[in-house]
């Protein structure tokens, strides 16, 4: 689907090679188990799974600071996790309890947290990315060498916000790392039915951003893209835009019954699965074994039942609460 | 009245669509995945199949665009049937509605009408959160130049549609996304119906209550319920809210003296506002009571179910309100 | 009250940005030509020179763009006064507006609020037709999560800001284009205002009168020449639009039990109709007459000069909406 | 301000010559006039002139079939006379009259002409886009071989809109013709303080967009890159874009004191005045004598002040009509 693009794999020891593959096993089981708790009816709403696409969150917010910032789109609780949110405050969170990383108010597309700088959750499309200039732009006013990360669809590359986004980016050079997950199907619709152009990273290039392509299911090639991006915006270089060319196994949401698009494709995609896919290439270098593996699995897996106990343990908010939070409460 | 069947909201919406893509080649569905998907609520299932992409036409992410565009094929001639998925994402395209399609006509001192249905989902209650969960029918209704309807009815839903393709000018369609499921009576081989009336669909005599949309069929569950207290409920469903049909509810409460209006919208500056405000107008000398409001709280909608259930008007709330404004001292 | 100095409403505004500037390293203006133009209506002439690019920031045509950058400073630590130019425009940016810098505080369940600042020319009145003259505060004061202020004195113009400025929470500043010519007189070394409350602009006993904006002025002139007849009115400035202070209004009216509600925007769905019903609940029985309500004829705003008069609440439709009400056979 | 453009002029004959510069003089005269009557009051609201940009409408409408359609901004005299619309219908209509070709319902900046297929006159900036994608897809769904051409300027191309309808147009190949009028501000806002990427056809071209930039100072060079590209186009060839590199003399409106610009830069492009320009070349080619020249400029003139009277003794719409063409009225 892409030029091979071009990867330069840096030195993987065995804890980094581990981390990483950590981080994607909590993302997958994560989904999986809400996908269980959504037919359970635990979980409301809309639920966007992340499955396939592990790599890009993992291998792009490994490559910031904690004091980075990050803004996702409905598809997001890859990323929260990866910020530093816990699975508790998540899975609270998608159950609807005040516990939850947004009180229960947000629910899976609103996921937030101040203390981790992780700012949504955002349901509109493309809706998210002018409020990424200006954090990012606010950093750069007051100095500091932050950078901004906000993650975006390929949908949201035909919204207008998207384009007055990138050229405002350009012309105040701020320092913001966008990151497009194009996983070619904006809901039910195909990449080259919605875009006329399919190549998104050109898209960010034609206003003189920096802009690559890479392979989003080979989370070290994420990771060393991002790391190179990040280098560029920290040397207050501007913003970068990263097209990572990915895929959805799931559904777009609970409710699709997959009309557009052939089983055929989902398996053919699902051979570059991003955990198989790194996992195999520990292996080869004798970086992970069976038991290695089996092990950080079932950690995730332990963390995640012990978030689901959290939730379903966790209260619900008083519905005398109902109207607060609509404007800050003076303290 | 001939012949009915049992159908939901959905298919009536759907049999509309069809037979207006049957009736006039000039018709034609654009918005997003209303082809292959089928349609975010599944309205579209199977047309593009039967009609071709042309004729059921998946647009990209990009509300002003297709909503300019299909502005632009109603001057070219052609009779859009433009589908923006849900009332929120609507705000994207606010700019072409209000500032192109609703002032054309008088901007050009006559010349160019602007024959577009615009259909969007609206309302909450199924727990998708503040950016998902808008009722703004209000807003479209405040904007002269556009009609705003509001079927609550399968045969609304069916008949509507057929009305609004034949009217020059923009038509809004409001479907409460609460109604897909809902089974109802349609009229077989209906015809167009009215798109500027309101309706009594319960009679009483006691307390008026006018509502539209999902909200029917709440306040008649109240109305049944106000009988327990021997109080005789008539439900006046608006089914347009621009032009609304102030005659109807005006004649209403002439009669029961009292009444209650229920929105699925907040309260403050919503449409209840106007109706009331109307009744004060044209029917105070009639008024025995205040007029009360049943309306969402004033909140960005919360999440969590048991949060937005709270927000939502309840039929418990309709009832409450219609015993306090009967029986103030009960 | 100290010394006073007589200025325009246009001067008023831009002490207000240039204080704020000075005051606060985190402020900063942003908008369509606020810089080297000077602004469109003038009110940030010099500015740039004084304070540099990039604290009086000019950025290109992308309402929905910029405001949403604006958001996103607030959020890193800054305090942007973002102008759109116009409420014309303002629908570019309503997505930003409501879906997020409104509910960001309430989604996140209280850990992010927006403290932005947008500022936008509002009314009509100059003959620039349907597209650049629309009244859509009331828009915006529907919305929970936005606080929506209306300045028409001097003193407000340049009080107001501040205080939206120290607000942890969206504020929306509308300045109708019709009054920056306007002198009035500003306390010198003034203070920040509060920006909740209305004001009784002129005491009076038979009706009162509820405006805002620049209609104040409108409807003083009619109160002078209802005396004429004998009837003494009262003005109400609200001032602020989110939140109404109902309070102010209702007590005034249960004084004089006549009110007359007049407005720059359409009629049904208007502000005015909120105002009334919000009487209808809280003052039902001091009203000894139904209420009034004086607006914009239900038209895209034409350019003909006396068609758009006609089409805009005039000090002799207060006068005769008043006098009908407290001598309804004189 | 840019490179020179391929300029393969086309053979002209003393009639065209004349009838070019005739159509450019009677915008010039029209403008010049109006901003008289500005000041008279006699014209209110905005008002934006097209002095020193008439080769750009009339080298591109002249290119135009009378069954092709014409949307413009509020910069729209031009366009609307060269679209045959009267002087006497436009000059009333910014009078206020009722025999405005918008019934004085418009002003300026809407001028309107169902009989011309002139379809405004938007001031929104960049809202005449999507109409103008509309309109072509009309056209193309019902098999017909007209050409829909919409102006805009180059501040709409930092706007949202500009993007989604080149995306559209691209990926339904509509029979739509983008004239960007690129007169290097956006109110007192340089291009390259608005645009990240000042060659603004190349937005159009990372949509897939035939796109080119042509001297918009030189009505033969409009002229006939237009004829190419129209060409083109009702040869089922999709949209095209053309970027016309222009200059305004005058203000953006009369309410702009012009604090942005250096006088000196004015008389630079002043220099390259499309009816001097083109006058000049006639004349050396010995197709124009200052005979001729006069004649022309006096029909100009008479037909200008003819329509100035007209507007003048025209009639005001009576009040009572207030309320209509807020909805179709049925007959
Ligand atoms: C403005 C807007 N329009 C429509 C929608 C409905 N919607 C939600 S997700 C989606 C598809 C987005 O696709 P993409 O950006 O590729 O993200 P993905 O779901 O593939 O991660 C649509 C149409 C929306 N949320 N916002
Ligand atoms: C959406 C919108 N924002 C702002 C304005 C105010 N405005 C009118 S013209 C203009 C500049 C447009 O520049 P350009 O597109 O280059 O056209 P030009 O005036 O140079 O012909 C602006 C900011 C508007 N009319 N519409
Ligand atoms: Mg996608
Ligand atoms: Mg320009």
């Amino acid at each position: 689907m892409s030029d091979k693009p071009e990867v330069r794999l840096e030195k993987i020891d065995r804890d980094r090679g581990h981390h990483l593959l950590h981080q994607m096993l909590r993302i997958r089981r994560m989904e999986e188990r809400s996908a269980d708790l959504y037919a359970q009816t635990k979980i409301r709403g809309f639920l966007h799974l992340y499955i396939g696409e592990e790599a890009v969150a993992v291998g792009v917010i490994d490559a910031l600071r904690d004091d980075d910032a990050v803004l996702g789109t409905y598809r997001e609780h890859g990323h929260a996790l990866m910020k530093g949110l816990s699975a508790k405050s998540i899975m609270a969170e998608m159950f609807g309890k005040e516990s939850g990383c947004s009180r229960g108010r947000g629910g899976s597309m609103h996921l937030f947290s101040r203390e981790h700088r992780f700012f949504g959750g955002h349901a509109i499309v493309g809706a998210g990315i002018p409020p990424t200039v200006g954090l990012a732009l606010a950093d750069k006013m007051q100095g500091r060498d932050r950078v901004t990360a906000g993650f975006m669809g390929d949908g949201s590359v035909a919204e207008g916000e998207f384009h007055e986004s990138m050229n405002l980016a350009a012309l105040w050079k701020v320092p913001a790392l966008f990151c497009c997950e194009n996983n070619f199907y904006a809901m039910g619709t195909a990449l080259d039915r919605h875009q006329s152009q399919p190549d998104l990273h050109l898209k960010a290039a034609s206003y003189g951003i920096p802009s690559i392509q890479v392979d989003g299911m080979d989370v070290i090639a994420v990771n060393h893209a991002t790391r190179r991006a990040v280098r560029a915006i920290r040397n207050g270089e501007g913003p970068y835009f990263i097209e990572f060319q990915t895929y959805r196994f799931r559904a777009h949401s609970m409710f699709d019954p997959e009309l557009y698009r052939d089983k055929s494709e989902v398996e053919k995609w699902k051979e570059r699965d991003p955990i198989d896919n790194f996992s195999t290439y520990l292996r080869e270098r004798d970086l992970l074994n069976d038991q290695e593996f089996d092990d950080l699995d079932q950690q995730a897996r332990d963390e995640i039942e012990e978030a689901v106990r959290f939730a379903e343990e966790a209260d619900w908010e008083a519905v005398e609460d109902l109207e607060r939070f609509v404007y800050t409460e003076e303290d | 009245m001939g012949a009915s069947k049992t159908i939901t909201y959905r298919e009536a919406m759907r049999e509309a669509i069809k037979e207006a893509l049957q009736r006039d080649d000039r018709v034609f569905l654009m918005g997003e995945d209303v082809g292959y998907y089928g349609g975010t609520f599944a309205v579209s299932k199977g047309l593009v199949e039967e009609f071709g992409e042309e004729r059921i036409r998946d647009t990209p992410l990009s509300e002003s665009g297709f909503v300019g565009a299909g502005i632009g094929a109603a001057l070219g001639g052609m009779r859009p049937i433009i589908e923006v998925m849900t009332v929120n994402f609507s705000m994207l395209a606010m700019d072409q509605i209000l500032n192109t399609a609703a002032t054309l006509l008088h901007m050009s001192g006559g010349q160019f009408n602007v024959p577009v249905v615009i259909r969007m989902a609206t309302g909450a209650g199924r727990q998708l959160g503040a950016q998902h969960s808008l009722s703004l029918e209000n807003w479209y209704a405040h904007i002269p130049g556009l009609k705003v309807v509001v079927p609550a009815t399968v045969d609304d839903a069916r008949g509507m549609l057929w009305t609004a393709l034949e009217d020059p000018d923009p038509v809004l369609i409001f479907e409460h996304a609460g109604l897909y499921n809902r089974e109802g009576e349609l009229t077989v081989n209906g015809n167009p119906v009215d798109i500027d009336s309101a309706r009594v669909r319960r009679e009483g005599s006691d307390i008026t209550i006018i509502t539209y949309g999902a909200n029917l069929f709440c306040c008649l569950d109240a109305a049944d319920e106000l009988t327990g207290d021997g109080i005789d409920a008539e439900v006046v469903e608006l089914r347009s809210l621009r032009p609304l049909d102030v005659d109807t509810y005006v004649e209403s409460v002439q009669k029961t003296g009292r009444c209650v209006i229920v929105d699925d919208g907040w309260k403050t500056g919503g449409i209840s506002a106007e109706i009331g405000m109307t009744l004060v107008e044209e029917a105070f000398f009639s008024l025995d009571a205040p007029i009360a409001r049943v309306c969402r709280a004033e909140v960005p909608m919360p999440y969590a179910g048991h949060m937005e259930q709270a927000a939502l008007p309840q039929v418990e709330d309709v009832v409450h309100s219609a015993r306090r404004l009967v029986k103030p001292n009960g």
